[in-house]
């Protein structure tokens, strides 16, 4: 009885959000909303969230570190090297003079705060993936898609569901 | 005003944007060889620079720098519209920018790089620039954190690299796209890779958000910055001229102001060449043409306050002032102010908003004239410096100075127009998200509106 | 690097110079020039020529505004609209003024230019990648930047011209920075020979080119923190301090009898050389 | 050799003839080529250590004033020149001509072998092949038709020289120098008895100079600078006084407190004025100057009556004070007469005797340099017209470039028969030679000099080499003419090997006289003087003054009357570094901008302001300078510091040859000179030319050091200026 992958693409938004919170209500043993389904849509939905029920995103605490830590990091590390290796008068300024070191720090402290950004949007994003086995161009167009996965056994009653509410299209993973 | 329409076909923005990357018509081989060709001339020009040393230009004492810093500010400028369109306004959930950010952006990019190239052009010994970068190594050799000079290294490698992830970012679902449509082929491999396995799921777009906002909310500061830095190459020295504390805010609402007539440039271009009037309307180009006269006039108010700084200034200012007014420099500096300050005012004619012909006359004009603004801080102030002996009155940069100016138009361009060709220069899935919240909006509107009639009918 | 060094006397890396610092200890290079002994004949600008390989960049160069002259000899003229200059003109010989807070120095972007411990405005051509911004910043415009490739140029240093160049100091290629170094070579033979004597450099043994030649003597140099120093002296008699930018002569209401005054006083950029101004009787 | 004849003779062959002072020694022992012991580079010593350099005194022959040098060298190459602080002359200090010394022996255009003239181009020859053909020209020429032409020359050169044309019975000795101060010499001969006395510039409270560019080029400069820096301290600090007359500002009238434009030739006519005005003068004197009440005076000279009273009272007021003429006041037809009343003028002040001194008398008069004039160059132009002379030798002046043009001196050399030409460069004289005998550079030769002007003390300058010779082909001066002498058969001579030889003997044969008397060993003595470069005479006599007064025959002309056709006076002026051209062709000085008008690498024409307006001639119009003997094309430099009746143009540019630092660069004044003489000494009248001046629709950028807006501080506080009531220099240091 291995698991198996479910595609349904539909047409508009509000079918799909039909699909999704019956699936949520519906207690069908073997199969779990919450883990066992995505949604695939060519846009941002930001109503997702609302029937798709809170998930959180921690992109925001890698450009917390990425941006603090670099710009620390960046401003003792000017100011050491400063102090050690550049220790001659210029121009009859200090030896570690503050505002260029401030100037510099806040470069810094946004380069930092930017590639950790975008690193923890890869992490959390889990990007670059192989693509799901159940793939349909249509969604990068303009249909939506709700991928499940489960027993081959209640895969019948999920089906019903999605045809009731008119898939356009049903795939269905390849048995083994 | 015909805007987008809300019913348009999903597949059909699919369809009109993936054609424009099909392969080129036979004018776009003709243009982009041009370009090329003056990128060669470019380098011929810096190659015999390299060679013979800087003397080629044509400097002399005090003349030390030219028309290559003047270009330099002027690309950098160039590159801040792209912020703005891309960060800012996005932001502000200004959703007329979607159509049009993502060719903004790429400009940014690119003039940043063009930008770059100046600063390498312009040094005396070119093959020594590492020297610049604070580099580890033997001999504790450092360079000098205190000069402005650094920090414009720091903040252009800073923004540059920032850009481009913007622009990466923000293109992935399009990526993806692409990936979905295309024959196999170089391009779908290209695409495949670069989409990184986009999938549209929930996961992704929801963590595509934060990131997308987060990194936003950086470029605005970090613009800001850059042209702040710029500016105080010359605001952070002594002469006069340049010794202007009003010079940050002056040089970024510059900035915001060429790339802005640069926007409407290569709208009109793009809008014609791809066909894009779908996405590409009137309505936006009429909100462009808006934006770019209110910061025309704010840049307007804060060059007379440098003027204002000069005149009330101290006496070598002043001079400098009535120098550039009246002498050698003047038809150049009376030219820039015109095109700067005076030619924007037929932006603010609504039946020119939305002209075509004029706006491109208009917006190339404003471009010249901030080229020109960027060439008058620059050289005037070596002409009349502090030192009355070594005022020097009559050196003018050589053809290789301007080859290599226009080289770097060339350069733009070539980069822009292979860009064109690779990439998506319309955010697909973003003008999706724009219809359909159109389309909401009047979806609520008419509930609403339904709802009333139906209140009405029960009494 | 280590943190203990930073922090150590953290106070060592942010005090400010030459105002409430130190002075320079043993050695401050300075100059006093008399511009009512100079008679702006050139000779100084010649030896230095001489002595610190300066091309000769020749007509057309010269005509581009491309001379390299790290001495020039300035001529003024009075300015109250008589026929004749019937009082002479005024000569200024101009060179770099080694300023204690140089505005060249903070902007180099690779630190090529330094403030050494002996007072100089020092000017490392290894490390020069020929921005300009330094001499775009220096308020007297004295630094002199490398157009062309002279030692490749022609006529410049022909066979046998190129023997008489200097060996103690730098042939400079293209694209470098350079300005007079108080004729940099001789001072730190002098000083090395007077620390493996185990003294200091005495008043007069060491002498830049432009001085040794000077017809006139008008040009003194020494080390200004040493009181027995001509240079010193000259200083403290005309009241001129080195980390003031305003001094005794110009508080003085109704002018003073004072004659030295340091040029573009008022940007603080402290000055290495005191000008004595030039005289004119009134008897005639 | 101890017959006293013998011995007379003999002393005349080393150079000594004519001295009373009692030689040491008698008859020349062996003098072996001694050069293995010579204090110089010529043989490196165990002190030379590679990086360190060592100074080796010599005698700068940029100029002739005799300044002493001392040679930086280091691995056997000379880097740099600096004055010899021992000499009395210099002291340590060197003007920027006698800096640009080592370009003059790195010169790359130096010539290199001897070149014979084969149609119109030279051919390289072995010096014995050249030695040879002179034997040959000379052979049954009579002493009458040879000229032996030189620019100024002393010590052993000049003895050679003199006992190899006596050795032809050959008086034809031509010594001439294109802007020597000869008027000046005889008006001085005249009212001083000495042709060259010493000025105290140092001693006077007041110093009037008409035309005098001592602090440029005339005579001494770097000797007067020095003074003129004390002088200007001034004793118990009242600070000297410097007031110059002349109609083209020179550096030292830039330097004066009152410079003072006068009518051009009319410098004598003010002198007297002067005396008028102070009436002191009595009998001859007194009425000599009767008419020259300052009411005429101001009226022809354009000095207003009240600055010459000012000047009357402040003469008065400080003494002692010291009038000097110079150069300006001595060029025109009435030359001598400006000199003799201007000397007058010193008589009347009593600075005869006070800042006038006798110089010191160097006891030898073989070696005394023979001072060149305009006149010797007239009498050999003369004699070349009439083919007067089959051999024709030149050494050290180059006629064809500075003699005035209507001279014809070109074509007239072309009439002798074969001309030798002893040159460093191929200037325009050695360019028309058959012969052209290349001389070693004055870094790399031997000889002995004595200036014409003694500062103090009489001393004879040594001039030795510094390094090895840079071209082998070369030889010095002295070589080449002991040589020739041998030629002769003069059994004196075949004792010495070289020129070296010959000196080194010479000295030491007259030890006693040049302080040696104590100094037992030749060789010690010989290396100290070399190592010094100065030799000393010890209790020379002084010269005395004559202080007859030359007022009788004093005849001054009224100004000239404008000349309708050529309106303008020309003055040629003289370059302090390219003086009369000899120099050209050292970059540093072609590159060194000139003080007043910081030109380089060109020539120009200096116009007044006030006479440019009326021409409609702004700075850079190129502009025709028109005089009767033909005309210049050169570009305008509009300057305030000259009279409008006057323009002026600088010698030393405009050469046709001379290598590639020289040749093409400006005008050469010369070539338009009209042929006046001064009356009394023949001299040529350099400032009596008279020109006109047409635009010619060219204009070109001036390159010059001076910004475009010239000598302007605009209003900032750059060279500030103050008056003597305010400042006290006894207060400084």
């Amino acid at each position: 009885m291995g698991k198996r992958h479910l595609l349904a693409l539909f047409t508009d938004f509000d079918e799909a959000e039909a699909v999704v919170t019956e699936l949520r209500g519906v207690t069908i043993k073997g199969f779990n909303a919450d883990k066992d389904m995505i949604v695939k849509s060519p846009i941002e939905h930001p109503e997702v969230e609302e029937f798709l029920g809170y998930k959180p995103v921690r992109v925001q605490w890698f450009t917390l570190v990425g941006a603090v830590g670099m710009g620390f990091l960046m401003f003792w590390l000017i100011a050491a090297s400063q102090g050690n290796f550049f220790a001659q008068m210029k121009g009859g300024k200090p030896i570690v003079p503050f505002p260029p070191d401030f100037v510099l720090t806040y470069e810094l402290f946004i380069l930092g705060g930017v590639y950790i950004t975008v690193l923890g949007f890869l992490i959390c994003a889990g990007l670059p993936a192989r693509r799901s086995p159940l793939y349909s161009a249509k969604v990068s167009e303009d249909q939506i898609g709700i991928l499940v996965q489960a027993d081959e056994a209640i895969s019948g009653t999920l089906k019903s569901i999605f045809t009731k509410h008119q898939a356009l299209e049903i795939q269905e993973e390849a048995g083994k | 005003m015909k805007d987008i329409r809300e019913d348009i076909a999903w597949a059909q923005i699919n369809n009109d944007v993936l054609k424009s990357l099909e392969n080129p018509r036979k004018l776009y081989w003709v243009i982009l060889f041009i370009a090329i060709a003056v990128v060669g001339v470019a380098v011929g020009c810096e190659i015999y620079q390299y060679n013979m040393g800087l003397g080629v230009g044509n400097f002399d004492n005090p003349h030390m720098w030219g028309l290559y810093i003047a270009s330099f500010i002027f690309w950098i400028g160039m590159s801040h519209s792209g912020t703005l369109l891309s960060a800012i306004l996005h932001i502000m959930h200004a959703d007329w920018r979607k159509p049009i950010y993502r060719f903004a952006e790429a400009m940014t990019t690119f003039s940043l790089m063009t930008a770059g190239l100046f600063v390498a052009v312009h040094l005396g010994r070119i093959w020594q620039i590492y020297f610049a970068l604070p580099y580890p190594n033997m001999r504790q050799l450092w360079p000098n954190f205190q000069s402005p000079l650094l920090w414009d290294a720091m903040a252009i490698f800073t923004y540059l690299s920032s850009s481009i992830l913007f622009l990466y970012v923000g293109m992935i679902p399009d990526l993806a796209i692409c990936r979905d449509n295309m024959h196999p082929g170089w391009r779908k491999k290209l695409y495949t890779a670069l989409a990184l396995g986009w999938e549209g799921t929930d996961r992704q777009w929801r963590n595509f958000r934060v990131t997308y906002l987060t990194i936003a909310c950086f470029l605005i500061p970090l613009a800001v910055s850059v042209h702040s830095i710029v500016a105080s190459d010359f605001a952070m020295s002594q002469q006069p001229g340049w010794h202007i504390t009003s010079f940050p805010p002056y040089f970024v609402a510059g900035a915001l102001y060429s790339g802005c007539a640069a926007i409407i440039t290569l709208f009109i271009i793009l809008r014609y060449v791809f066909k894009f009037e779908e996405y590409m309307t009137m309505a936006i180009l009429k909100k462009i043409s808006r934006l770019t006269f209110a910061i025309a006039m704010v840049w307007t108010y804060l060059v007379w306050v440098e003027y204002a700084t000069a005149w009330f200034g101290n006496a070598h200012d002043h001079h400098l002032m009535i120098e550039k007014a009246t002498g050698t420099y003047a038809p150049f500096w009376w030219m820039m102010n015109f095109c700067a300050s005076v030619v924007p005012f037929v932006l603010f004619f609504k039946r020119f908003q939305t002209n075509i012909p004029v706006l491109f006359a208009v917006s190339l004009l404003l471009n010249l004239g901030m080229w020109l603004e960027r060439w008058m801080i620059v050289a005037p102030t070596f002409a009349d410096g502090y030192y009355p002996w070594t005022w020097d009155h009559n050196q003018w940069p050589s053809l290789v100075q301007w080859g290599i100016v226009f080289g770097s138009f060339g350069w733009f361009t070539m980069l822009f127009m292979i860009f064109c060709k690779i990439f998506p220069s319309v955010s697909m899935y973003e003008v999706k998200e724009m219809v359909y919240h159109r389309k909401l909006a009047t979806k609520k509107l008419q509930a609403t509106a339904n709802l009333a009639a139906a209140g009405k009918g029960a009494h | 690097m280590s943190i203990s060094t930073l922090f150590a006397d953290y106070s060592q890396f942010r005090h400010r110079h030459p105002d409430g610092d130190v002075p320079h200890n043993p050695y401050k290079w300075a100059m006093a020039i008399d511009l009512d002994a100079c008679s702006g004949c050139n000779a100084c600008a010649v030896a230095c020529y001489a002595e610190n390989n300066l091309p000769v960049v020749g007509r057309e160069k010269f005509a581009n505004g491309q001379a390299m002259h790290w001495m020039r000899i300035e001529r003024y003229w009075d300015q109250d609209g008589r026929e004749f200059p019937d009082q002479g003109a005024r000569y200024l010989p101009m060179l770099c003024q080694q300023c204690e807070a140089a505005p060249c120095e903070t902007v180099c972007p690779v630190g090529a230019t330094n403030h050494t411990p002996d007072g100089l405005n020092s000017q490392v051509y290894n490390r020069c990648i020929g921005s300009r911004y330094c001499s775009s910043n220096c308020p007297y415009k004295v630094r002199y930047f490398n157009w062309w490739d002279y030692p490749t140029t022609d006529n410049v240093w022909p066979a046998e011209m190129n023997l008489q160049l200097n060996p103690d100091v730098t042939v400079r290629g293209k694209g470098v920075m350079e300005k007079c170094t108080f004729c940099m070579q001789r001072l730190r033979a002098a000083e090395s020979d007077a620390k493996t004597q185990g003294r200091l450099v005495r008043d007069g043994e060491v002498q830049t080119a432009c001085q040794q030649a000077c017809p006139t003597s008008a040009i003194s140099f020494g080390n200004l923190v040493d009181p027995e120093s001509r240079v010193h002296k000259q200083w403290r008699a005309q009241q001129v301090e080195l980390d003031k930018h305003e001094q005794a002569k110009d508080e003085e209401a109704g002018g003073s009898d004072l004659r030295g005054y340091r040029i573009y006083e008022w940007l603080a950029p402290y000055p290495s050389i005191m000008y004595m101004e030039r005289v004119r009787e009134i008897a005639i | 050799m101890n017959n006293d004849f013998n011995r007379r003779d003999f002393l005349k062959v080393l150079g000594w003839g004519g001295t009373a002072v009692a030689l040491s020694g008698c008859g020349n022992g062996m003098v072996e080529s001694g050069k293995e012991t010579v204090v110089s580079y010529v043989e490196t010593n165990d002190y030379m250590i590679p990086s360190v350099s060592v100074y080796f005194n010599s005698t700068c022959a940029q100029c002739d004033a005799g300044c002493s040098i001392m040679g930086r060298v280091r691995e056997g190459r000379v880097l740099k020149l600096e004055g010899n602080p021992n000499s009395a002359i210099n002291r340590g200090k060197t003007c920027g001509l006698g800096q640009a010394g080592v370009q003059h022996h790195y010169n790359p255009d130096r010539v290199r072998e001897p070149l014979l003239r084969t149609g119109d181009q030279g051919e390289a020859i072995s010096w014995d092949k050249a030695y040879a053909l002179i034997a040959e020209k000379l052979k049954g020429v009579s002493g009458e038709e040879i000229a032996f032409l030189t620019g100024g020359v002393s010590g052993h050169l000049k003895v050679l020289m003199g006992n190899y044309l006596d050795s032809f019975g050959c008086k034809n000795h031509f010594v001439y120098e294109a802007i020597a101060p000869a008027v000046v010499r005889a008006a001085n001969k005249k009212s001083y008895g000495v042709e060259m006395p010493r000025f105290n510039i140092n001693k006077a409270k007041v110093v009037l100079s008409f035309g005098a560019d001592f602090l440029g080029a005339w005579v001494s400069p770097v000797n007067f600078s020095q003074q003129y820096a004390q002088f200007r301290k001034g004793v118990n600090g009242q600070r000297g006084v410097l007031i110059q007359v002349e109609s083209k500002m020179t550096i030292t009238g830039a330097n004066a407190d009152r410079w003072l434009a006068v009518r051009p030739g009319t410098e004598g006519i003010l002198a007297l004025g002067i005396i008028h005005a102070l009436g002191t003068a009595t009998g001859e004197v007194a009425a000599a100057v009767k008419g020259y009440d300052k009411e005429r005076v101001s009226r022809d000279t354009g000095v207003s009556a009240e600055q010459i009273d000012k000047i009357a009272a402040l003469l008065k007021a400080r003494t002692p004070s010291l009038v000097l003429v110079g150069s300006a006041a001595e060029g025109y037809a009435h030359g001598s007469q400006n000199a003799a009343a201007i000397n007058l003028l010193n008589q009347v002040l009593g600075n005869v005797g006070k800042t006038v001194e006798g110089a010191a008398i160097v006891p030898f008069p073989q070696m005394m340099p023979a001072t060149g004039n305009t006149v010797a160059l007239n009498k050999l132009n003369k004699g070349l017209n009439e083919g007067k002379y089959k051999v024709l030798f030149s050494y050290a002046t180059n006629p064809v470039f500075t003699a005035p043009g209507a001279m014809k001196f070109k074509d007239n050399m072309a009439k002798a028969g074969f001309k030798v030409a002893f040159a460093h460069y191929l200037d325009e004289t050695a360019m028309q030679a058959d012969l052209v005998l290349p001389l070693d550079s004055a870094l790399e030769d031997w000889g002995t000099q004595v200036p014409e002007y003694m500062a103090e003390g009489a001393q004879i300058n040594i001039q030795q080499p510094l390094m090895e010779k840079l071209h082998p082909g070369t030889r010095g001066m002295g070589d080449i003419l002991l040589a020739l002498i041998k030629q002769r058969g003069a059994a004196d001579y075949k004792n010495f090997d070289d020129f070296y030889a010959y000196l080194r003997s010479a000295v030491l044969h007259n030890k006693g006289a040049l302080g040696g008397s104590g100094v037992a060993d030749d060789d010690i003595f010989w290396n100290e003087t070399l190592s010094k470069g100065i030799v000393k005479l010890p209790g020379a006599a002084h010269a005395s003054l004559s202080a007859r007064s030359g007022a009788s025959g004093l005849s001054l002309p009224a100004p000239a009357a404008i000349d309708a056709q050529y309106p303008l006076q020309l003055i040629p002026h003289v370059n302090a570094s390219l003086r009369d051209g000899r120099n050209t062709n050292q970059p540093w000085l072609q590159e060194s901008p000139d003080p007043l008008t910081t030109i380089v690498w060109d020539s120009w024409v200096e116009i007044h302001p006030k006479k440019a307006a009326e021409l409609g001639i702004v700075e850079g119009d190129i502009v025709e300078v028109t005089g009767k003997n033909g005309s210049v094309k050169v570009q305008a430099y509009v300057f305030p510091g000259i009279h409008p009746d006057a323009i002026s143009i600088p010698i030393g540019r405009g050469h046709e040859a001379m290598g590639r630092y020289a040749k093409g660069y400006g005008v050469n004044p010369f070539q338009i000179l009209d042929l006046v003489y001064d009356k009394e000494t023949g001299e040529l009248a350099l400032h009596e030319t008279r020109v006109k001046i047409s635009k010619t629709g060219q204009r070109v950028i001036v390159v010059k050091d001076e910004g475009p807006v010239g000598g302007n501080q605009e209003g900032q506080k750059i060279v500030p200026r103050m008056t003597t009531d305010k400042v006290n220099l006894s207060k400084e240091i």
